[in-house]
C-alpha cells in the first residue's frame, strides 16, 4: 500500500481507536495517540526520500496525493511538533476528562494537516481543510467552557475562509474544468484563467484566516487560550502554518512566477495585492504585539504573540524575494519550534500551579528550573536576540525588506519586534521571576515526559542559532519547488544581496568565550562567604513588609507605555466586528419580515436570487 | 591560522581601550558636571577607583542564578559587540594590525540586536531579585527603548538605503570616498539618531530607569560589590561602543585613536550637556518625546535618502 | 490574610526620594497609586514632654530642633507665647531683628526647597547651586547668632544680641547675590519645558477642599486662597513691611512652586526693608536669673507663619520655673500627612517625591 | 600604629587605598544631622572631591551615616539597612545624641548609646556638626581604612549575640527576617 495513504489511514483510524479506548479507560487514549503519531512519523521518515505519489478516483473525482519538497518542509513541522506534543500530552492531560474526544480530534487534525499538504487537487485539499477546521474547533470547545465566547469566533472566521476558498475552487473548476493543482498552476503559466486575481484573493482570504492575519485574526487569541496547552503548541505551531503553506503557494507560484509579469494590469494588481498583504502583515505584527503586552494571561499573551509572528511570515512571503521567502519559511519553522516550546512551558506551569494568570503567580524559577530554561531560550529566540535562531530569521527579514526597498515597512517591523521585548520580559517575569511566594512553595517541576519535549525544542533553537543551515537545506529545496532557482545557503553564514554577511559561528564563539570568562571571574572570585538569599531579603527602604503585602510588580505592567501609545489602543477590531454583527442582526430582523410563509413568495425570491446571480456571474466572466 | 595570537592580542587591546575610554569619559563627565555645579569635583580617575573598590568588596549575598548571571550577560554583550564593531577606519594602518577583530563578520542589524542582549540579561537579573523597584525600572527601560528605537532605526534605514549596504566598513568607506560625512549628507537622519542617543545614554531627562528619587536606582538596587562593578565595566564599554558606532556611521569613522577620542568625546558631550539642564521626564512623556520630532526627522531623513 | 493584588512600594524611610525620615507606603497598580499612607514616628523624641522637664529658657534648645530646616519660627512663636503670659515688653529694634531673622530663615528654607526640587526632579545642577548658595545665608546666621542651623537667638524679651558690626553691609551684599542667583534658578527650573510638563496638573489640591482639609502655607496659597498670618494678624514688625502675599490658581505643584518663587523674592525685599528701617535702641528686655525665672500662671496661644505654613504654640504656665504644658500645632502635619495621603492617590510613582517636596513636608516637625 | 601601613601586602594596600578614596554613603537621614549632609555634598564643601558620593540602596553603600539621635522605630530600620550592606562597611555617627543621648538623654523613645546596637567607626561630635566637622570625620575614617583598621562588619558578626541582645532589649516588636550571619 502506498505510504501516504497508509499514514492518513493510520491517523484516522488512530483517532477512532483513541475515542473507543476512552470507553475502557481514561488513561488509554493518550498512549494510543502517542503510538499513532510515532507510527505515522516513523513511516513518514522512512519513506519520504522516495518520490511518493498516489492518484485515485472516487465518485468521478480524480484525487491526487503526492510528496514534494515544499510539502516535506511543512511535514517536518507537523510530525516534529506532533510527536513531541503527543508525548507531552500524556502527562499533561492526565487528570482531565473527555480525553477520548480530545485525542480523537488531536489525531484527526494532525492527519488532516498532513492530508492538506500532500493534496495535489482542490477537492481533497478542501476536504482535509475542513476536517482540520472541525477537529480543531472541537478541541477549542472541547471542555464545553466558553463555547459562545471562544468557539463562535473561530467558527465564524473559519466559515468565511472556507466559503472564500470554496468559491475560488468552484471558479477555478469552471475555468479549467479540473480540480488538479498542477493543472491550475499550468493554466496560470499560460494565462488561461480570466479572473485569476479574484480567485487568488479569495484563496488568500481563506488562508489568511488560518494564518490569523488582521483583520481576520480575532478568533485566534480566544481559540488559542482556550485549548489545552498540548494542542495549542500544535495549533499555533503547525496548524496556523497551513495558512502560510497556502499563502506561499498563491503568493509565490501564482503571483511571482506566473509568467504573466509582462501583462501590465496583472503585474500591477499582483504587486498591489502583495504590498497590501505585506502591510497587513506589518500592521498585524505591530498591533498584535501591542495587544500582547497588555495581556494578563500568559496563554493569551502567547496567542497574540503568535499572531504577530505570523505577521512577519506573511510579510516575507508577500515581499517574495529569495531572501524574504527564505526568511519567511525559516521563521515559520522557528515559530513552530519556539511557540510550541512556549505553549508547552506555559502548559507545564498551568498543570503544576493551576493557572496561567500572570498576576497570580510569580517566582517559579527555583521551583521549575527546566521550564524556566525552556521559556528563556524560546523567548530569546522569539525576541530575535543572537545567538539563537530567532535572530537568523529576523535578520534575513530585515535585510530582505531593506534591500527590496520597503523602508517604512522595516520600521514597522522593527517597532513591533522591539515592542516584543516588552511582552517577552512580561512573560518571563510574570511566571518565573519576582517574589517567591509561599502559596507556590509546594510547586514541583513538571514530569519528565513533559520536560523532555520542551527541552528538545529548546536545544533545537540553540543549535540552529549557530547552524541554521540545518533548516536552510529543506527550505532551499522547498523554494525550488515554488519556482526559485539558485537558492543559495550556507551552514553558518548569513548574507544578503548586497553582499553583507553575518558569521554566526564567530558570533556564538565570541559570546561563549566572553561568557565563560565572565562566569569564571564572577563565580570564583570572592566566592567564600557569599550566601544565596531568598527574594524576601531585599532592600525595601529599610522597612519590613507585612505578610499580606505584595512585593511583585504584576498589575498593568506597561502602563506608561500604554499611556504613551494610547491612540493605538483606542479601537479594538473585535468591537468593529461586533458593530458589524449588530448591524447584520438588524438586517436579518428586517429580512425575517420578508418571509411571509407564503410558498409563492419564496418561489419569487428564489427566482430573483438566481437571476441576480446569473447577472453577476455573467458580468464577472 | 597564523597571527591568531596577534588577533587575540588585538581583541584584548580593543577591550582594554574601550573600557579605559568609557571609564575615563565617565570620570571626565563627573569632573565637568562638578565644575558646572560650582564644585571642585572628584579626579577624573574616580570611576576607576570606584571600580577597584567595588571589586574589592565582599559579596555577602546573591539572589539566585539569574541575579548571578545578569552582570555576566552585560559584560558578554559588551565584549561581543565590541568585537564586531570597527573601532578605527578600515583604511588606517592601526586598524589592520590591531583592531580588525571580527568586524567583517557582522553587520549593522546584527549589532542592533546584539546590543539588546545585555539589557535582556540585566532585566532578568533585576527581575529575579524580587525588588519591585527593579521590575518597575526594567519596564520603564524597555518602554523607553521602544521610544528611542524608532528614530534610531529610521536613521539607520536612511543610512543603509543611501549607501546601499548594511556593513559598517562599507558605510565608512563610502563616506571616505565621497568625502562627505553622513551627518552632512543627511543631516535629518543624523539629528534623529542624535535625539535617540539622548535616550540611549540615559542621562537626564531620560534617566527614568534608575531615577533614585523615584525607584531608588531601579534595576541595580539589589546589586552591590563585584556585581555592580562588572555592570559598571559593561556600561562603560557600552558607552564607548555607542559612541564609536555613531562616529563610524555618521562621522566617517576615525583614522587614528586621537581622532577617535576627539569625535567620540564631542558626541558624548551632547547628552551630558543636555542632562545638566534638564529635569527628568515621566516615562510616557519620554516615549512621546521620541515619537514626536525625532521620528519626524527620521522619516524626513529616509525620504531624502530615497529620493 | 490573602495577598494583595497591588504592589506595595515603600518610599522611605531610607529612600533618596523622601524628604527626611518618614515613610510613604504606596500601593500601585501599574504605575498609578491607588492607595497611599504616610507613616511617621521615626523621629519621635517626645519634645512636648521633654519641655515640661526643662525650665523656660532651657526649652529653647529643644524648640529649635522641632523643625530642622527652619528652626526660627518655633523659637519666635514660643517666645511670643511666653511674653504674652508674662506681659514682657519687646524692644522695637528687637522686633525688626526678629522679622529679619524670620525672613532669612524663610529664604534659606526656600533655597533648601530648590535643592529638594532638584533631587526629586533629577535636575541636580539646581540643587548643587542653591544648597551651596544657601551657605551664604547660613554664614549670615553664624555672624548674627553663632550657629549655622540652630540659633537659639530669639528669646523672650527680644533677641540675645544686637547685630554685629558690619552685618548690614554683609547682609545687603548677600541679598544682592541671592537675588541674582534666584533669577538663574528660575531660568533653570521655571523656564524649563520639562519641569512645566512635570509640574502642571500634578498633585492637585481641589481649591474648594483646601480649607476643609486644613491645608496651610504655600499649598493653600497655591489654591488661590490668600491666607498668611503675616498679613492676617501681623506680628513683630510685619505691619511695617511692605510686601505681597502671592496666590496662584490651580492647586498643583506648579502653582505651589510659583508661590514659593515669588515669596523668596518677597523675603529678600522684607530683609532689606528691615535693615533699612531698623530703629536704634535696646534689643533685649533682660529676663532675671534664668534658672529661677518664674512666670505667672496663665496660658497663651501664639502663631506665626513659617515657610510650611501656620505654626501655633499653646503654652500653659502654672507659675513655676517649668512650663506646665506646651502644645505645638505644626504646619507640616496636615500638609504632609493627611493632605498628602489624599492627593497622592491617582498620581504616578514618579511624582511622589515631587509632591512631597512641593507640600513642604518636614518630618521632624510632624513628629515632635 | 605608624608601621601598620607598611606591614600591609601590596594587594591589601591597593584595596584599602581604593576603599579609602571611594566611599558611597547611605542616603538615610535618620535624625536632624541629615540637614548638613546636603551642604556637605554640595558646592561649597563638595565631599565628592574626596570620593564621597551618595548611594541609593544599602547594597551599594559603604558608609552608614547615623545622623543624630535614633528613635527606637528608626533603630530597627537602621539595623536592617546596616545588615543589608555589603562588607566592608563603616558607620559614622553624628552628634552628641549618638554618644550618650545628648539632649534627649531622658526621652523615652530614643536610644542613648549607639555603640550598644551597632558598631561605630567614627563619632563626630557637636550638635549639629558643621560640614567641616563632617568632612574631618570622613577623613578620620579614611585614615582608619587606609590603616586597615576599619573592620566594622567583622566586629558586628563576631559580637552578634551581644548586639542582638541589646537590640532586643529596646525593640519590643521584633519582627525581622532572620539572617544566617
Amino acid at each position: 500500500m502506498n505510504t501516504l495513504a497508509l499514514i492518513i489511514l493510520i491517523f484516522f483510524s488512530g483517532a477512532t481507536l483513541a475515542y473507543l479506548s476512552s470507553l475502557i479507560s481514561n488513561k488509554l487514549p493518550g498512549w494510543v495517540a502517542l503510538l499513532t503519531t510515532m507510527t505515522g512519523t516513523v513511516l513518514f521518515y522512512m519513506s519520504f526520500q522516495n518520490e511518493q505519489a498516489l492518484s485515485f478516483s472516487i465518485i468521478g473525482l480524480n484525487l491526487e496525493w503526492a510528496l514534494d519538497n515544499y510539502t516535506i518542509l511543512f511535514a517536518h513541522i507537523i510530525f516534529g511538533l506532533g510527536i513531541l506534543a503527543s508525548l507531552y500530552s500524556v502527562q499533561y492531560m492526565q487528570n482531565k476528562s473527555q480525553q477520548g474526544s480530545f485525542y480523537a480530534n488531536f489525531l484527526l487534525s494532525i492527519g488532516s494537516m498532513f492530508g492538506i499538504i500532500i493534496s495535489k487537487d482542490f477537492i481533497s485539499f478542501f476536504i482535509f481543510w475542513e476536517i482540520m477546521t472541525w477537529s480543531s474547533f472541537l478541541i477549542v470547545v472541547w471542555n464545553g467552557i466558553g463555547f459562545r465566547k471562544n468557539g463562535i469566533w473561530y467558527m465564524a472566521m473559519s466559515a468565511i475562509g472556507a466559503y472564500a476558498m470554496l468559491t475560488a475552487i468552484v471558479l477555478i473548476n469552471s475555468e479549467i474544468g479540473t480540480y488538479s493543482l498542477q493543472a491550475f498552476f499550468n493554466a496560470v503559466q499560460e494565462n488561461a484563467i480570466d479572473n485569476l486575481m479574484l480567485v487568488s484573493i479569495l484563496l488568500l482570504i481563506g488562508f489568511a484566516v488560518k494564518a490569523a492575519l488582521m483583520p481576520l485574526h480575532i478568533w485566534a487569541p480566544r481559540a488559542y487560550s482556550n485549548t489545552p496547552a498540548s494542542y495549542t503548541s500544535v495549533f499555533s505551531g503547525a496548524l496556523s502554518k497551513m495558512g502560510v503553506f497556502g499563502m506561499g503557494l498563491v503568493l509565490i507560484r501564482v503571483f511571482r512566477f506566473s509568467g504573466l509579469q509582462d501583462n501590465f494590469d496583472y503585474a500591477l494588481v499582483s504587486q498591489f495585492t502583495s504590498h497590501v498583504l505585506a502591510w497587513l502583515g506589518g500592521i498585524t505584527a505591530a498591533i498584535a504585539t501591542l495587544y500582547a503586552l497588555v495581556q494578563k494571561d500568559a496563554k493569551k499573551l502567547l496567542a497574540y504573540s503568535s499572531i504577530a509572528q505570523l505577521g512577519y511570515i506573511v510579510i516575507g512571503l508577500a515581499i517574495g524575494t529569495k531572501l524574504a521567502v527564505m526568511s519567511a519559511l525559516f521563521l515559520a519553522i522557528m515559530h513552530a519550534v519556539f511557540k510550541g516550546a512556549l505553549f508547552m512551558a506555559v502548559g507545564a506551569v498551568e498543570r503544576q500551579v493551576g493557572t496561567t494568570d500572570m498576576t497570580k503567580i510569580s517566582g517559579l524559577i527555583r521551583r521549575m528550573p527546566w521550564t524556566f530554561f525552556v521559556t528563556l531560550v524560546s523567548i530569546i529566540a522569539l525576541a530575535g536576540v543572537p545567538p539563537l535562531s530567532g535572530f537568523v530569521g529576523k535578520w534575513m527579514l530585515y535585510e530582505a525588506l531593506i534591500t527590496n526597498g520597503n523602508f517604512f515597512l522595516v520600521v514597522v517591523v522593527f517597532f513591533s519586534s522591539t515592542a516584543a521585548f516588552l511582552y517577552s520580559y512580561r512573560i518571563l517575569f510574570g511566571l518565573f521571576l519576582g517574589q517567591e511566594e509561599d502559596d507556590t512553595a509546594h510547586v514541583k517541576e513538571a514530569p519528565a515526559t513533559m520536560v523532555i519535549p520542551m527541552v528538545i525544542l529548546a536545544l533545537f533553537l540553540i543549535v540552529t542559532g549557530t547552524y541554521p543551515g540545518i533548516v536552510f537545506e529543506p527550505i532551499a529545496h522547498g523554494m525550488e519547488y515554488l519556482g526559485f532557482t539558485d537558492v543559495t545557503w550556507n551552514m553558518t553564514v548569513l548574507s544578503n544581496v548586497w553582499g553583507d554577511s553575518v558569521n554566526l559561528q564567530y558570533v556564538s564563539t565570541t559570546i561563549g568565550v566572553a561568557f565563560m570568562l565572565a562566569l569564571i571571574f564572577l563565580t570564583f572570585k570572592g566566592r567564600k562567604g557569599t550566601r544565596g538569599v531568598s527574594t524576601k531579603d531585599i532592600s525595601t527602604s529599610g522597612e519590613i513588609p507585612l505578610e499580606h503585602e505584595n512585593l511583585t510588580f504584576q498589575l498593568d505592567f506597561f502602563k506608561p507605555f500604554e499611556r504613551a501609545a494610547a491612540p493605538l489602543y483606542k479601537r479594538s477590531i473585535t468591537k468593529i466586528y461586533e458593530d458589524v454583527a449588530n448591524g447584520l442582526e438588524a438586517l436579518f430582523d428586517f429580512t425575517r419580515k420578508i418571509y411571509t410563509g407564503n410558498g409563492q413568495t419564496y418561489a419569487i425570491y428564489v427566482v430573483a436570487f438566481l437571476v441576480t446571480l446569473l447577472i453577476v456571474v455573467q458580468n464577472m466572466l | 591560522m597564523e597571527g591568531i595570537g596577534l588577533k587575540i592580542l588585538g581583541a584584548l587591546l580593543t577591550t582594554i581601550m574601550a573600557f579605559a575610554v568609557g571609564m575615563t569619559y565617565g570620570g571626565i563627565t563627573r569632573k565637568l558636571t562638578a565644575r558646572v555645579q560650582n564644585r571642585v569635583g572628584p579626579t577624573i580617575w574616580q570611576n576607576f577607583i570606584d571600580l577597584v573598590k567595588l571589586q574589592s568588596k565582599k559579596t555577602n549575598i546573591y539572589h539566585g542564578v539569574m541575579g548571578h548571571f545578569a552582570p555576566m550577560w552585560i559584560i558578554t554583550a559588551a565584549m561581543t559587540v565590541l568585537m564586531f564593531i570597527p573601532v578605527l577606519h578600515p583604511n588606517s594602518t592601526w586598524y589592520s594590525t590591531w583592531f580588525p577583530n571580527l568586524t567583517f563578520h557582522g553587520d549593522l542589524i546584527f549589532l542592533l540586536y546584539m546590543m539588546v542582549f545585555g539589557s535582556l540579561g540585566m532585566a532578568l537579573g533585576a527581575g529575579q531579585t524580587g525588588n519591585p523597584n527593579s521590575a518597575i525600572g526594567v519596564t520603564r527601560g524597555l518602554s523607553q527603548m521602544v521610544g528611542f528605537e524608532i528614530p534610531f532605526v529610521l536613521a539607520l534605514v536612511a543610512l543603509m538605503v543611501q549607501y546601499k549596504t548594511t556593513s559598517i566598513q562599507d558605510i565608512m568607506a563610502i563616506q571616505d570616498q565621497s568625502g562627505v560625512w553622513m551627518m552632512f549628507s543627511n543631516p535629518f537622519s543624523f539629528l534623529a539618531a542624535l535625539f535617540a542617543s539622548l535616550g540611549m545614554f540615559r542621562y537626564s531627562p531620560f534617566d527614568i530607569v534608575g531615577a533614585p528619587a523615584e525607584l531608588a536606582s531601579g534595576p541595580v538596587s539589589e546589586f552591590g560589590g563585584k556585581y555592580l562593578g562588572v555592570m559598571m565595566t559593561g556600561g562603560s564599554i557600552f558607552a564607548f561602543i555607542k559612541l564609536t558606532l555613531y562616529v563610524d556611521l555618521f562621522m566617517g569613522g576615525a583614522y587614528s585613536i586621537p581622532e577617535l577620542l576627539i569625535k567620540t568625546f564631542a558626541l558624548y558631550m551632547v547628552p551630558v550637556f543636555y542632562g545638566w539642564v534638564s529635569p527628568r521626564y515621566r516615562t510616557e512623556q519620554a516615549i512621546r518625546y521620541f515619537w514626536g520630532w525625532p521620528t519626524a526627522l527620521g522619516i524626513l531623513g529616509v525620504i531624502i535618502a530615497v529620493w | 490574610m490573602a495577598r494583595e493584588k497591588e504592589t506595595t512600594l515603600y518610599i522611605g524611610p531610607q529612600h533618596p526620594g523622601i524628604t527626611g525620615n518618614m515613610m510613604v507606603k504606596v500601593k500601585v497598580q501599574g504605575d498609578t497609586i491607588t492607595n497611599a499612607s504616610v507613616h511617621v514616628g521615626y523621629l519621635h523624641r517626645a519634645f512636648e514632654k521633654l519641655i515640661e522637664r526643662r525650665n523656660w529658657l532651657q526649652s529653647f534648645t529643644i524648640l529649635c530642633r522641632f523643625c530642622v530646616p527652619e528652626p526660627d519660627p518655633m523659637e519666635l512663636t514660643y517666645a511670643r507665647a511666653v511674653e504674652e503670659i508674662e506681659g514682657r515688653e519687646v524692644p522695637e529694634r528687637a522686633k525688626y531683628i526678629r522679622t529679619m531673622v524670620m525672613e532669612m530663615a524663610r529664604l534659606q528654607s526656600f533655597m533648601l526647597w530648590y535643592g529638594g526640587q532638584s533631587g526629586s526632579s533629577g535636575l541636580y545642577t539646581l540643587g548643587q547651586w542653591s544648597v551651596g548658595d544657601r551657605n551664604y545665608l547660613l554664614d549670615l546666621f553664624e555672624d548674627l547668632t553663632g550657629g549655622r542651623i540652630y540659633h537659639m537667638y530669639i528669646w523672650p524679651g527680644g533677641v540675645r544680641r544686637d547685630l554685629p558690626k558690619g552685618f548690614k553691609d554683609k547682609a545687603l551684599k548677600t541679598m544682592d547675590y541671592i537675588e541674582k542667583r534666584l533669577d538663574e534658578y528660575d531660568k533653570l527650573l521655571f523656564d524649563n519645558v520639562i519641569f512645566q510638563k512635570r509640574a502642571q496638573g500634578v498633585g492637585i489640591i481641589p481649591s474648594d477642599k483646601a480649607i476643609e482639609w486644613g491645608v496651610v502655607g504655600a499649598p493653600l496659597r497655591g489654591c488661590g486662597i490668600k491666607a498668611d498670618v503675616r498679613i492676617d494678624e501681623p506680628y513683630e514688625a510685619y505691619d511695617k513691611a511692605d510686601f505681597i502675599v502671592p496666590t496662584f490658581e490651580g492647586g498643583d505643584i506648579w502653582a505651589r512652586a510659583q508661590v514659593r518663587r515669588i515669596e523668596a523674592r518677597q523675603s529678600i525685599s522684607i530683609i532689606r526693608q528691615m535693615l533699612d528701617k531698623m530703629p536704634e535702641g535696646e534689643v533685649y528686655n533682660k529676663v532675671p536669673n534664668p534658672m529661677k525665672w518664674k512666670i505667672p500662671a496663665g496660658e497663651a496661644w501664639a502663631k506665626t507663619e513659617s515657610v510650611r505654613g501656620e505654626v501655633g504654640f499653646y503654652v500653659v504656665s502654672d507659675g513655676s520655673e517649668y512650663p506646665r504644658r506646651v502644645h505645638v500645632k505644626g504646619a507640616a502635619y496636615t500638609n504632609g500627612v493627611t493632605v498628602t495621603e489624599k492627593i497622592l492617590v491617582g498620581q504616578n510613582i514618579a511624582d511622589v517625591s515631587f509632591i512631597l517636596n512641593s507640600m513642604g513636608v518636614c518630618p521632624p516637625e510632624i513628629e515632635r | 600604629m605608624e608601621n601598620k601601613r607598611n606591614s600591609q601586602t601590596i594587594a591589601e594596600y591597593i584595596k584599602n587605598w581604593s576603599r579609602k578614596h571611594s566611599l558611597f554613603i547611605m542616603a538615610y537621614g535618620t535624625g536632624c544631622g541629615a540637614i548638613e549632609i546636603p551642604a556637605t555634598l554640595t558646592s561649597r564643601y563638595d565631599a565628592e572631591r574626596l570620593g564621597i558620593r551618595g548611594a541609593a540602596t544599602p547594597r551599594q553603600a559603604d558608609v552608614l551615616l547615623i545622623t543624630g539621635y535614633l528613635a527606637t522605630k528608626t533603630l530597627k530600620r537602621v539595623i536592617r539597612v546596616y545588615e543589608q550592606m555589603q562588607d566592608p562597611k563603616y558607620v559614622i555617627a553624628f552628634g552628641s545624641c549618638t554618644i550618650n543621648g545628648g539632649m534627649y538623654y531622658d526621652s523615652y523613645n530614643t536610644i542613648n548609646v549607639l555603640e550598644k546596637y551597632i558598631p561605630v567607626d567614627v563619632y563626630i561630635n557637636g550638635c549639629m556638626p558643621r560640614p567641616e566637622a563632617v568632612i574631618a570625620g570622613f577623613q578620620q575614617l579614611q585614615d582608619k581604612i587606609a590603616r586597615g583598621e576599619a573592620d566594622n562588619g567583622t566586629r558586628y558578626k563576631e559580637n552578634l549575640e551581644w548586639y542582638r541582645a541589646n537590640q532586643h532589649r529596646v525593640i519590643k516588636n521584633w519582627r525581622m527576617p532572620d539572617y544566617n550571619w
